[in-house]
């Protein structure tokens, strides 16, 4: 691997980032490797990624993959304003960003949630470890209810859910997965990257050096112990070809992307979630947070709901490519909008 | 009144010859009555008799019921600044009338509604009832129009007691409501009927009279924000994000409405530009500092709290060196302060938002040419510094309508800085996106989407080195805050530099800036009838350079005028300016109001005779 | 080496003395290693000897695995700024180590884990390498602290080399794990089992010593973080509301643990305060100003991004005029900047903080004593002018130890400021809560819950009159602008003075504040070996007042020196003192680190001689 | 009405406040009288309520209720921090405070959910008109999609459910009403006086100048045809005595409130929502926005949450009159901890 070549005849190193500072084992450099992977795999041309983040361990992590990216580190909390900014005046990136439960959970909470609500196109990943790491292990909004840390103390207040925010406000994707399950990562990535909209990934993602006790749910044993997939998720890229025949008829959901992929899904939870039902998703959701199961999968998808540029009726060559013809009216047109203000005839 | 002081009035009146297109109207209203399409048609129509005009509507932070007055200056000679006392008074609301009629001066003028019937004790001046309700009630008005067009009636008596040509006014109405026949009759209806009533119940008392001139010919009358939101679309902006707040809303009012009109692109009716109303303005900012990243020209339309807001990106986009325009349209603060009124208190803000050793350049229309060109220049500064610009206008300027000669197309192609494309990336071999190559602290940036492989680079607000990678070195540091202080050298030169006005020989010297400019233009005026002399620089735009110096050093005392209460620009030059801090005298003054010629010139007479 | 090269050390180390107690070590590790258990063990050693020490932790913004530099500084003279310079290397870092090791001057001294096999390629230094791995090896340590208690090592052998008594090292590590027996024995062994080694192996081929003094009894060691904590605790804080962010995080922790420990209602076990972190900083300063309004004694501690995101409310609060108080532990901005280094840059940013024309008064402590006392003074003067005070203290103070002596209680009750009780009401018959009374601009206030109908008041950041009706009227502005200012006057005199230090006759002055203090008591004494006396004015806090005029008129050049990139604050003084600015040289420098007698003193010099 | 004293011996014009300068008939306005009229009822201590409020025409209103009562009208959106505060500061406080849709959804959506998962003691209030009525008439975060208005063109984002929002921040007490409705914003704002916590109220609250077109679900005449309340509410005060006998069994549900109180709730829908289940409160909610549902009443109550003071274990008395030397330890303690410091015994 690394030497094959894909469809756009990069390799797999083609892909990577500078060496990664954060500390060893930390579950942000496995979804960071993930990232590689799919990217590589996908074939996606490194030119028209962004990588966009907010500040926090997680956030540093764009700059340990995809190299030939264009990268923007932005504020705690407010990379959804730069991915608005960004996507709009160029539609045809492919914009991925990388936050943390505290980044996005705590102080970007509103940011986040207006983004959903504009429909961003975007992948988005929370790497959700329960705390904040770069600043030393201060409970995140995503904290367990009771749980206890060195320094921290006991976490008094209760989470909230990220996959759940997403959804109340309106967002066409939303996943779960868990850094220590590398192949739904993947596949969901691949699945994230097909969707055009907002595409929300929480992952639990752990913090090794603060939070990887086993009582803690951010943690690898818990985990490992407790994760739930809801399907077994193979994603099929458009230029393959796809036999649901193969599968058991009504088990497998085949969810057809935008891009003319598709998401096979192989249910394993025994509702047999359907993750195109919203009042399902959230159900599902608030259940599990009640009888506090860790469900991951693809909780949720829209393909109806409209992008931002799709909103703002875009033309379909990038604003920022538009030539200057297109984006200055000649002198004759100012020369009327003056005529109609004009006194006196 | 008794007849003793009917005559006193009489002999007052009878002693001065008539005014002729000198005076000021004051117009007294209820917020949310609808008063401004009376208050322009007004203007316009008076403007369009080739008289010049200006308007200011001070108005509260309120949608309906509170005190609302609209001034209409009507100055032969051409002033614009705002004089504090007016003329003719149209007392429309009962809770300020007795007040407002207090401060008429000795021969002024009060219309109002008849059927308040209050009583008229003041002797020295003229009233003059209207029948208001009667004319409404004759009319055909809907009932639910009624208290809106009521205006109408005001409209009329003037017409005919100031000799205002009824044409003017209904091409005037004509105007605002952009031809719809209906409206312009209905109210032109009313117009006709006030001004007819006028005629032949109204002996005129007073000296005011407006007559036609030929000063506006080839002039308009515009606002601000459409100025500056005109500026832009003829600067190419792409990417508009904003979040509501007075007074700079009406800017993006203007944009969405130039923008769908004049950058639709033909071909497939799509739009060329996107116009986002996010959550507030942490994200207009973020959104526009993404989008400059990537490329688009971007802006922003905000006010103080905004700005406030704005700090923390400010600061972003300062270090990764991101193209962006904010335009603030200045209120009073601090914090909510008086929404609706006008400042110039934020300038220290603008220049030195966000935290650490941060600077910015600020362009300072004094005026809707300018507002129009730095609409355009400033995207181009922008993408030239790869910086943010702040363009500080404020309510005055942005909100009432201003003349104008028509708006000069821009003098030079959409300037899009230092960027490189996939072609010079391979015949460079590569680039660093924070070296200084040419000595003036711009470095070039490649854009997102740029097609090569070593187009990337990694834009972040932590401390980097030329090739953008991550660095804590105190070099590094160093080296890249001395480079951003070239930069910053540079943009000393490519702002817009002070407009000067000087004479040799002459001691006293005036700087203000923005809106500001009116009063000084007309105190100077005064001043030299006074005897005074003196030289003016007009800022247009910070950083300071040797321009201010040298007119700093050629006078003994130097006047910084402004709208504020701490005279932020007075210390800003005392900063920049150490050796020469001691000619300036900071005149500041703030109360929501602009600054008036008798404010300033008599600050001025005291220190200097 | 060359026996050629080697006799040329010896001839080196020869010639010179022994030196004692006037020397730096850098310990060169790797972020996350556990490094700082055993220096500030040595730091507290030494100190302990009675001998004066200071050390600087210079870290990067990083978790684990980047390099991270630690000087100890032993001073005889009890000198304690930054010196560029190290003498003694432990070099831990294997990266780092040919740079670290390059940067040794001739006859110093370089330990290094003897298992890098490196070579030893500089013939005027003096190479010990340490058998870490060894020693390791051969201890009881669980293999999973391994790596953290190797640091012992290299304190072990310098123990021996330096002549650092092991009891005294026995005692800090004693204190730095609370008596926690297990950890002290199983870290001990390593140093005792180092120190013999070293004994045993180590032929002493270097000059440096500790020899006991007498110069540190009855003084503490302490962070500024602790240190303003403690000051809190003291100065009654009731309401923390905090969002992490480096380098203010610890003093949160301090404040959580001081208040814990000496705060807690011994009849209930509850809590007399509320600390609270919230979702933001605009939450936590909004939190600290509701809490302060009602009432409480309120805190935030922040860094620069964290003031950036204060600016709207920090308006508010100077409008609405609520007390909290808001610490501010100074990094390296603009934007993210270098979060774990230090600087002075945001002296302007506090004091400007808001839109419109806002001002706050700032206290900027030198040292861990001032941290301390105004921990427990910036809650009285908030409470005095009802307004936020900001303490600004900055990376190097927050997060490094220092030497004090004890700190003094508290010499004032508790103010209160200007509040009225249900008593107060009932005899005054009611208030005007924006009346100025005593004509100190400071009006009166009445706190939630006061049970009087006529004690309640609405604030608001609207235009108010004096009794705090929503006023847009330009009168009540300006005079309740003019009445801030008059507050902000007042504030000039309850605020910390200047410290001086001034003899007759000298014409050359220096004007510094915060931890740059260190930096210019070192070089006045340099200058004045070279023949150049200075006198020398601290600043404690802003706003200035009428001593640092007269310090600047009495002076015919006067150095400002700072960390910081603009001369934020000498562009201050000539704000204020435009008619003394040519006598202010800025002397401005950042690069993250704490400036240095060497380049201050060099600089002076250069313009001096 | 207006000179029967109340149990504390005041007059319902004790509680008014300053003439309202809003548009005559905006929604608010009616809210302003409900308060009023409940806090004469329910015998408040003017001196012990405080009313914040954030930036708009809604929190402008807390100046036209209850004069005698400290007010603070604070910044856009920020109105939650301020309540974090002074509700710490002094518990004793009984907190009402006033937001509007654009005040809570939009720019301080953030704040409004963090405050929510601390459980600010607050009787919290949304006057919701699907517009910014200050700044004449944009849409806000709750606007209706696809909705059209003058000024602000159509409306192209799906709208957020304030109580929705609630709810999955884990709120204790989340209730809707219609500003019509004035009985329903009476009872339902004495529970939420008696209830200690974030007591979310949602009120549409018709914009009469900007949005009260007759399509938009915010205006009166919608509201007044569509409106479904849940349950008929009545507020039994601790010192009246309760009878459920009266009322048929299983249709009349009494909850009991912290201080001794009872709401009644007498249940109309046909589902019979019970208020104390999370998970059919969500449901509830998130099918009437699938179905476009005026769902009215009492959505959701947990009287188990702690408030903020509670979980901060403070002392019983407020912080901000606790005497000096409660809060500033004796000079022996300050002499106790230096000695711990001080070199070298
Ligand atoms: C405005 C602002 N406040 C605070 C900080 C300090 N800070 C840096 S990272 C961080 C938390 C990061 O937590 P999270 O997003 O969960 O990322 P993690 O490190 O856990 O991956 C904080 C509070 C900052 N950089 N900016
Ligand atoms: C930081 C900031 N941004 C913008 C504004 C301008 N502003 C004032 S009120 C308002 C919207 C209010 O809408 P809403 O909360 O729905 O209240 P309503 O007027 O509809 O009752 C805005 C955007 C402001 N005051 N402060
Ligand atoms: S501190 Fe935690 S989150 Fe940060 S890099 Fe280390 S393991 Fe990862
Ligand atoms: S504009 Fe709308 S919300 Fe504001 S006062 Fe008028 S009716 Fe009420
Ligand atoms: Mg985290
Ligand atoms: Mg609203």
């Amino acid at each position: 691997m690394g030497n094959r070549l894909n469809l756009i005849g990069l390799d797999r190193n083609d892909y990577k980032g500078r060496p990664s500072t954060l500390c060893l084992g930390c579950g942000h450099n496995s979804i960071s490797s993930q990232i590689i992977q799919v990217a590589y795999e996908l074939s996606l041309d490194p030119h028209r990624v962004i990588k966009l983040s907010g500040i926090g361990c997680s956030s540093k992590s764009p700059a340990y993959f995809l190299n030939r990216s264009h990268g923007f580190n932005g504020l705690h909390g407010r990379m959804p304003a730069l991915a608005t900014g960004a996507t709009t005046a160029n539609r045809d990136l492919i914009a991925v960003g990388v936050s943390g439960d505290g980044d996005t959970g705590s102080i970007g909470l509103g940011q986040f949630s207006h983004m959903i609500r504009r429909n961003v196109p975007i992948v988005y990943i929370v790497e959700n470890n329960g705390v904040y790491g770069l600043t030393k292990g201060q409970f995140s909004a995503t904290a367990d209810l009771g749980q206890e840390l060195k320094y921290a103390g006991v976490n008094e207040l209760p989470p909230i859910d990220i996959c759940l925010e997403a959804l109340v406000d309106n967002a066409s994707f939303v996943a779960r997965s868990f850094a220590g399950d590398a192949k739904q990562v993947r596949e969901l990535l691949k699945a994230a990257f097909s969707h055009q909209g907002t595409a929300v990934l929480d992952i639990i993602s752990p913090c090794v050096t603060f939070n990887n006790h086993e009582s803690s749910t951010k943690s690898y044993p818990y985990g490992k112990a407790h994760e739930e997939p809801l399907q077994d998720i193979t994603y099929i890229p458009v230029y393959d070809e796809i036999s649901i025949e193969e599968h058991e008829p009504g088990v497998v959901q085949a969810v057809e992307m935008h891009d003319g992929s598709h998401v096979m899904l192989k249910k394993l939870d025994p509702n047999k979630h359907d993750p195109t039902d919203r009042l399902a998703a959230i159900t599902l959701l608030e259940e599990a947070r009640r009888d506090n199961l860790f469900i991951t999968g693809l909780i949720y998808i829209d393909r109806n709901r409209r992008t931002l540029p799709e909103l703002c009726r875009l033309v379909d060559e990038p604003l920022a490519s538009l030539s200057d013809e297109r984006i200055r009216p000649p002198r004759e047109t100012l020369q009327a909008v003056m005529n109609k203000l004009i006194c006196c005839d | 009144m008794s007849d003793v002081e009917a005559s006193a009035l009489e002999s007052l009146l009878v002693e001065r010859e008539p005014i002729i297109n000198d005076f000021q109207i004051m117009i007294a209203t209820v917020n949310g009555s609808g008063s401004q399409t009376a208050n322009t048609a007004l203007l316009r129509s008076i403007f369009r008799m080739g008289v010049p005009v200006s308007g200011k509507n001070i108005f509260p932070s309120n949608i309906q019921g509170l005190p609302t007055w609209f001034t209409v200056r009507v100055s032969k000679d051409g002033y614009i600044a705002r004089r504090e006392d007016y003329h003719i008074l149209v007392a429309m609301n009962r809770d300020t009338a007795t007040e407002d009629i207090r401060k008429l001066p000795p021969g002024g003028v009060c219309l109002y509604p008849q059927e308040w019937k209050i009583r008229e004790d003041r002797a020295d001046i003229v009233y003059y009832p209207m029948p208001v309700a009667e004319l409404l009630e004759a009319s055909d008005v809907p009932a639910n129009l009624k208290s809106y067009v009521a205006n109408m009636v005001y409209l009329g008596v003037l017409a005919t007691l100031l000799d205002i040509d009824l044409d003017e006014i209904a091409f005037s109405l004509d105007f605002h409501f952009g031809g719809k026949a209906k409206a312009i009759n209905m109210n032109m209806g009313l117009v006709k009927a006030a001004a007819e009533w006028a005629l032949d119940n109204l002996a005129k008392r007073d000296p005011y009279k407006v007559a036609r001139m030929d000063k506006t010919q080839g002039m308009l009358l515009l606002d601000g924000n459409s100025a500056g939101a005109l500026g832009a679309v003829f600067g190419g902006v792409t990417v508009v994000a904003w979040y509501p707040i007075t007074p700079s809303t009406s800017m993006i009012d203007a944009l969405n409405e130039y923008l769908r009109d004049l950058r639709t692109d033909p071909a497939t009716g799509k739009a060329t530009y996107a116009v986002i109303q996010v959550e507030d303005e942490i994200g207009a900012i973020g959104t526009v500092i993404g989008a400059g990243w990537a490329g688009a020209r971007a802006i922003t339309a905000t006010s103080g709290p905004g700005m406030s807001l704005m700090s923390e990106f400010a600061g972003l986009a300062y270090f990764t060196e991101v193209p962006a325009v904010i335009w603030s349209v200045q209120r009073v603060g601090p914090s909510t302060g008086l929404p609706t009124r006008t400042s110039q208190g934020d300038v220290l803000k603008a220049y030195f938002l966000g935290h650490g050793d941060t600077k910015h350049p600020v362009l300072l229309p004094s005026n809707i040419e300018e507002a129009f060109e730095f609409g355009w220049r400033a995207l181009d500064l922008a993408d030239r510094l790869q910086t943010l610009i702040f363009v500080l206008s404020d309510l005055d300027l942005g909100m009432n309508l201003w003349m104008s000669k028509p708006f000069t197309y821009p003098d030079q192609p959409l300037d899009r800085g230092k960027v490189l494309s996939a072609e010079d990336l391979e015949r460079l071999g590569g680039f660093a996106r924070y070296r200084d190559v040419d000595g003036d602290g711009i470095t070039y940036r490649t854009l997102p989407g740029t097609d090569h492989p070593r187009a990337a680079y990694f834009a972040r607000g932590t401390g980097h080195d030329e090739n953008a990678f991550y660095s804590e070195r105190p070099e590094d540091w160093e080296a890249n805050m001395a480079r951003l202080t070239r930069k910053f050298n540079t943009a000393r030169q490519l702002v817009p530099g002070p407009v000067v006005d000087q004479a040799d020989g002459i001691p006293v010297g005036i700087i203000a800036y923005g809106t500001t400019d009116a009063c000084v233009v007309e105190s100077r005026d005064r001043l030299r009838e006074r005897g005074l002399k003196t030289n003016y620089l007009r800022l247009r735009a910070l950083p300071l350079n040797e321009t201010t110096r040298d007119f700093l050093a050629a006078h003994e005392r130097v006047y910084v005028v402004e709208n504020n209460t701490d005279g932020q620009v007075a210390n800003l030059l005392r900063m920049e300016f150490p050796d020469l801090a001691t000619r300036l005298i900071s005149l500041a003054h703030a109360d929501g109001l602009p600054l008036t010629p008798r404010w300033l010139t008599a600050v001025i007479l005291e220190q200097e005779l």
